[in-house]
């Protein structure tokens, strides 16, 4: 066996190789393209074991990937039904139970903080756009509510309640398909498709008033890129007059239902001492009990002319978590009613320049998303660019739970836990 | 050598096949003709000698060669019902109301590639489909579809076929551990757990109704809830009813009890390395065993192909009977067809003018016809035959309990697995202990006869 | 701008705070040292008028001279963000005091800056690439990247023809290491 | 959860079974096509204007404002000399865009539609009238248009399928199938080399002797169906002066006799 070449990687301090790698019988019948899988028919027990092949880099790692008598390790993802995207969990099992576990996250990591560096204030709101794909939307009003208190931008009214309007329909396009998607990963078929119906509703009627379905690049530095239309008032209205019943009925499915119930009740739960200190936002930090909702704690745009409740539950469960994303669609359906009671007239657009160039500073823009608090920290030193354009994204701190939440677990808890965390690896990994 | 490939590349396509073809057919016509001198008469006297033995390989036959087009409905039925459910169409582009739709996945399993992955033990790992597959289709053998229509009539029926049904969790254990892949270990282990679990109450929730029926063969059990739908053992024992099917829903690995295919958490379970035919066998056999868990609970508790009320049919309709005038109504059925297509056809023609094509209103006038003979053939059939009847009202209580688990799988989430077996020991055991109980304290309180047969 | 919270600061950190604290809508900005750091965030964490309980951000900052770590805090004692910025951090060792003591959820902020920045953030149980492969050496977000350097460094060298360096590619196979990667040059 | 057990159960089934009878929310794709919003952005469609032209101008603004770079342009340059390809490089552009402009209805860049310029429409309108607007009249139509414009505008054509309802892939087949119609002016082209050498050998005199047999001079434009204009490169390998005509080196060429070789071509493509 050839010597392995010292590797001029940076390591933390305190990290040192735990595990050394041993060599393996039979050298020279290895395919040529995965070095692990050896071509003669002698196949190891360890072949697909997901042990990486490198030195452990840190204590924490190298404790993780030694295994103790009766446990196996077993990949979850990244390509799995169950993880809502490119997430790979790395879990150390004793039976069904689950040890530890190891979240390994960067299979959709683009660089868009880089991309942001290097592309103009108007620009940085398309390459935010794709990062939380379920509620575009709220990314973008994070990276423009950053980029308004750097320029000292006064947006219209309008402007301001149009945000609001489309905002609250796209949250709750997000919760209907989380419920459907929790429900998916409960092995319920229908919930999902029921789920769907209801976002393909708001979508198409999100796509009459922005242009496109998914990834709306709707709001700008100082109002939103256009008007309300007739047709997405039509369809607003139509939709409107049915969807509490509609989800009323759709959540019924669910709600009572004995099965789900008892596999949602009392796993996972996140208590309110341990959310804080993860720095868990969102449906996720209020179903622990604590009332933080950036558009009451914090509160930006029109929300604090508006009447709405924050429901909060004391239990911290998947079932908690369930729940508050039911009321939450309920408290949404009522300020999207309000805004159009109230709707005021004018521009939806504050004048600017065509090239902007903040004098420099630094702003920090937060608003509540549907999974938590999406922050935008900006950075500037008077060019046309960003100089540090920072992202942060309520899924990956509620994600970081994970690894406390499961040990102790049965293996198909980890699907009731991570869904209802409701990560999007779009913006995890950013 | 050289001659004989330097010819063979000469030769064309047609002459190639004539080739190949036209040996071929001589050798088979003088074996025809061996076969009928020397080989048929010693074989029909030997048939006619061992008559049951021809009764077993035609039932054998004929049960291997229904379940195919069994599971085939099942999917589709599932595909369709399901999607409906789910405010969906479902499959509408192949076939009428996409009914073709399972044919095309059975030729999509077919022309797959079929792989074994490295380090996969590839005995065990072909065998496992083929046990789970005959262990289903062999429980077929004992179900009553109707009078005189069964493969066979066992004394110890009911036993055997919770015998064969059990088997099927070898397979599902031996292709969980030879697939080399912990996702198919985990799901074969659990099956593993959850048949064994689920087997002891859906037996005893059934010795209830060996009691009462005095035996365990399924024809006598079933005769003996004849009558009308008060005679079925469902109302003697609802509570019985009740554990069987939650038990038979775990043992046909269906929603809610589905943990050893549960997608979400272990992909696919013992079935995640299969492809192709090897994962079409586990498919059928999953289908397969919806039908039979449905069709042994219209047995037992149902009345099996027990009409559910006082039916005054069959008539005897003696000009129907195949030995004395009947084998003449095929031609004259025949005559009727032809007569009836062309009467429609020429309408067709007449009325439709020149948008219909000669071929293609014919063509519709067959079709108006042959339906309405077939019809008015088998409603004949139904009044006559008392085995016509049975499979008609076997097969509508029967596709009633596939609707409900099709039902089910469209509503419910899965149950954990610990659940799956808490339910199972602490509630399902007790429940059908306690029905054996009261039925045995019933029928000596009431003193009802124990007729054994 | 909350001017209660700056005097409350004012009051409780006047020792650590470098510079003068800034106010700018509804952000109140002050600057520390990095040995100060764990001091100063468990001051405004566990004091009474203080109460900053949630960590809203950790972000790393490369200003192109020094490094800083960036903190946003909220507390329902002040309508204002909080924002701290340890800074004079040094570009060529950057090693910044651990977060974690507080909020276990700096753990992956702190993994994150780690990856893009390189900093080092001592007290840290698991500080590791989150983001990028393990075999991958370079700090994408500092300002001295630059693309064909990170890309004759990487194992996916010569794969992608944006990324493919100047010069002849040579790829090295070493099977034993499990990795493929350009040698060293 | 309910305190009967299993009435969450029996509550979710009959919500299923009720939906098993509700009308489904599927669309029937290519039988039914939804309402696609007026303000949808997701068209892969380059639009026309009311008389069937295009309305990209290829200023490329929509290419250079593309913050991920996925809009990409080709075309000839301001001066009508190179194809000059706009977009970030990338391997077989030139292909992508023509198969790109397939898809989008449009003919592929020849040099038809590359020069396309408004034409004036009564001579048409006055042959279509005639034919009486009617499609299946394709061929006599547009061989009566290229007796009337010398050759087949682009314009007329797409007035053509604009009026007629026939579909623009539809004529433009047909104009492309029959070798007889042209989508070019019957026009001869002299180019006259100027790069270094070649002015040193003379081309400047040959250009002006061509020049005054043509009745035009370099860069004014076309006289009698043959243009005089500047060869942008020399071509590799011939020889100095170089005078071509439609790309082919006249290499016999002298300055003695350029004028009466100039006129006698001007003759002979008057007719």
């Amino acid at each position: 066996m050839p010597t392995r070449p010292a590797r001029p990687t940076t390591r933390a301090a305190g990290a040192r190789p735990a595990r050394p790698v041993e060599p393996r019988p039979s050298e020279q019948q290895r395919s040529e393209d995965d070095p692990r899988i050896m071509l003669d028919r002698e196949i190891s027990a360890d072949l697909y074991e997901p042990i990486p092949p490198y030195p452990t880099r840190t204590e924490r790692e190298g404790e993780f990937y030694t295994r103790g008598d009766g446990e196996m390790f077993i990949n979850i993802g990244p390509h799995h039904p169950a993880t809502h995207g490119v997430l790979r969990l790395v879990l150390k099992l004793s039976g069904e139970q689950i040890v530890d576990v190891d979240p390994v996250l960067g299979y959709l990591h683009r660089g868009v903080e880089k991309i942001c560096e290097n592309s103009d204030y108007y620009h940085v709101i398309d390459q935010v756009d794709p990062l939380e794909y379920v509620s575009s939307l709220f990314q973008e009003w994070a990276a423009v509510l950053s980029f308004e208190k750097l320029m000292d931008v006064e947006v219209p009214r309008r402007a301001e309640y149009i945000r609001v309007l489309s905002g609250e329909l796209l949250r709750i396009a997000s919760h209907t398909l989380y419920i459907g998607f929790l429900a998916l990963d409960l092995g319920g078929l229908t919930p999902i498709l029921y789920s769907f119906i209801e976002r393909d509703e708001i979508v198409e009627m999100l796509a009459a008033l922005t242009g496109a379905r998914m990834l709306f690049n709707y709001f700008r530095i100082g109002g939103v890129n256009g008007d309300l239309n007739h047709e997405f008032m039509s369809r607003l209205g139509d939709w409107m007059s049915r969807a509490a019943k509609q989800t009323e009925a759709d959540a019924a499915l669910l709600n009572e239902n004995e099965i789900f119930v008892r596999r949602t009740r009392g796993v996972g739960v996140l208590d309110r001492a341990t959310a804080l200190r993860f720095g868990v936002t969102g449906g996720n930090l209020r179903a622990a009990g604590v009332p933080f909702d950036i558009r009451r704690a914090h509160p930006y745009s029109i929300y604090p002319e508006l009447d709405f409740n924050i429901p909060t539950r004391d239990e911290g469960d998947s079932l908690a978590r369930y729940l508050i994303r039911v009321d939450e669609v309920r408290e949404s359906i009522k300020i999207i009613d309000q805004c159009l009671h109230n709707m005021p007239d004018g521009p939806v657009m504050a004048k600017l320049p065509r090239l902007l160039r903040p004098r420099p500073g630094r702003a920090w823009g937060a608003c509540e998303g549907p999974r938590g608090m999406l922050g935008v920290y900006t950075i500037s030193d008077g060019s046309d660019q960003p100089f540090r354009f920072r992202i942060h994204d309520p899924s990956f701190m509620n994600l970081e739970t994970v690894p406390t939440l499961l040990p102790g677990n049965l293996l198909a808890d980890t699907m009731t836990i991570v869904a209802s965390l409701d990560p999007v690896l779009g913006g995890i990994d950013k | 050598m050289t001659l004989a490939a330097r010819t063979w590349g000469r030769m064309s396509l047609t002459a190639r096949l004539t080739a190949i073809l036209l040996p071929l057919a001589v050798l088979l016509a003088i074996g025809t003709v061996v076969g009928i001198v020397f080989i048929l008469p010693p074989t029909i006297d030997f048939l006619g000698a061992n008559l049951p033995l021809v009764r077993f390989g035609v039932a054998v036959v004929g049960i291997l060669v229904l379940t195919i087009p069994t599971a085939f409905v099942l999917i589709y039925l599932e595909l369709k019902i399901i999607a409906r459910m789910n405010l969906r169409v479902g499959p509408n582009r192949i076939g009428p109301w996409g009914a073709a739709m399972s044919l095309v996945h059975g030729f999509k399993v077919l022309s797959k590639e079929d792989f074994a992955p490295t380090g996969a033990d590839i005995t065990v790992f072909t065998l496992a489909p083929v046990v789970t597959f005959l262990a289903s289709v062999m429980t077929l053998l004992v179900i009553p579809f109707a009078p005189g229509i069964f493969g066979q009539d066992l004394n110890i029926g009911l036993l055997y076929f919770f015998a064969m049904s059990g088997l099927s969790v070898l397979g599902l254990l031996m292709a969980g551990w030879a697939s080399f892949n912990k996702y198919s270990l985990l799901g074969g282990l659990r099956s593993a757990a959850q048949i064994v679990s689920y087997e002891i109450p859906l037996t005893v929730s059934v010795v209830g109704v060996i009691l009462l029926a005095g035996t365990m063969s399924m024809n006598h059990i079933v005769l003996s809830q004849s009558g009308s739908a008060l005679d079925w053992f469902a109302f003697k024992q609802p509570l019985a009813v009740l554990i069987f099917f939650i038990a038979a829903t775990a043992e046909a690995n269906r929603t809610p009890f589905d943990m050893t295919e549960a997608d979400s958490e272990i992909v696919a379970g013992f079935a995640t390395e299969y492809s192709g035919m090897r994962f079409g066998f586990f498919f059928f056999a999953e289908y397969v065993n919806v039908f039979i868990v449905s069709a042994l609970l219209v047995t037992i508790f149902f009345g099996g192909w027990t009409a559910p009320f006082n039916w005054p049919w069959p008539y005897n309709l003696n000009w129907l009977d195949a030995s004395g005038i009947g084998i003449l109504w095929i031609p004259i059925v025949l005559v009727v067809l032809f007569v009836a297509t062309d009467i429609l056809g020429a309408a067709v023609w007449l009325i439709g003018g020149r948008e219909w094509s000669a071929p293609a209103a014919f063509g519709l006038g067959f079709l108006i016809a042959g339906a309405g003979v077939t019809a008015a053939v088998g409603l004949a059939c139904f009044i006559a035959f008392d085995w016509v009847q049975g499979i008609f009202w076997f097969m509508a209580k029967t596709y009633v309990f596939v609707f409900t688990f099709v039902w089910m799988r469209g509503t419910l989430p899965r149950v954990r697995v610990d659940q799956l077996m808490g339910f199972a020991w602490k509630w399902l055991l007790p429940a059908s202990l306690l029905n054996l109980f009261v039925t045995a304290a019933a029928i000596l309180i009431l003193n009802q006869p124990v007729t054994p047969r | 701008m909350d001017r209660n919270l700056k005097r409350r600061l004012e009051a409780r950190l006047d020792a650590q705070i470098q510079g003068p604290i800034r106010q700018r809508h509804d952000q109140t900005e002050i600057r520390i040292k990095p040995g100060d750091a764990p001091d100063v965030l468990r001051t405004v964490h566990d004091s009474v008028d203080l109460r900053f309980e949630i960590l809203a951000d950790l972000a790393g900052v490369d200003t192109g001279a020094e490094m800083q770590v960036v903190y946003h805090l909220w507390s329902e004692t002040s309508p204002d963000w909080l924002r701290i910025i340890v800074d004079g951090i040094s570009r060529d060792d950057p090693r910044c005091p651990s977060a974690t003591f507080l909020w276990t959820g700096a753990e992956w902020l702190e993994r994150e800056a780690y990856d893009m920045f390189g900093i080092i953030f001592e007290g840290n149980r698991d500080l590791r690439r989150i983001f990028m492969p393990p075999d991958y050496t370079s700090f994408p977000l500092r300002k001295d990247f630059l693309l064909p350097d990170d890309a004759a460094r990487s194992p996916g060298e010569g794969v992608r023809h944006i990324e493919r360096p100047y010069g002849p590619a040579v790829v090295a196979d070493d099977p034993a290491a499990g990795v493929r990667r350009a040698p060293a040059s | 959860m309910s305190f009967i057990p299993g009435l969450g159960i029996a509550k979710g089934m009959a919500l299923t079974l009720r939906r098993f009878f509700a009308p489904k929310a599927t669309i029937q794709y290519p039988e039914t096509r939804p309402d696609i919003a007026v303000r949808f952005r997701g068209r892969l469609q380059l639009l026309y204007d009311e008389f069937g032209n295009l309305k990209c101008e290829t200023c490329f603004q929509c290419a250079q404002a593309c913050p991920v770079e996925c809009i990409d342009m080709g075309g000839p340059d301001t001066k009508g000399r190179f194809y000059t390809h706009w977009g970030p490089a990338e391997t077989y552009g030139e292909r992508r865009e023509e198969s790109a402009l397939r898809r989008s209805g449009r003919p592929v860049p020849d040099q038809a539609y590359v020069h396309f310029e408004p034409i004036d429409l009564a001579a048409l309108e006055e042959i279509l009238a005639a034919r009486d607007y009617d499609p299946g009249e394709m061929l006599p139509i547009l061989e009566e248009v290229q007796a009337s414009y010398g050759y087949l505008p682009i314009a007329a054509i797409k007035h053509i399928s604009h009026v007629t309802g026939a579909s623009y892939a539809l004529v433009y087949g047909t104009a492309t199938y029959y070798s007889h119609l042209s989508f070019e002016r019957r026009t001869r082209t002299v180019a006259v080399c100027r790069c270094t050498s070649c002015l040193l050998a003379g081309s400047g005199r040959i250009a002006n002797a061509i020049g005054e047999g043509l009745g035009t001079k370099l860069g004014g434009g076309p006289a009698g169906g043959v243009a005089l204009e500047q060869l942008p490169n020399h071509v590799p390998g011939a020889s100095s002066p170089l005078v071509t005509l439609d790309g082919k080196p006249q290499l016999e060429l002298t300055e003695a006799s350029a004028a009466a070789w100039s006129r006698s071509l001007a003759r002979k493509t008057v007719a």
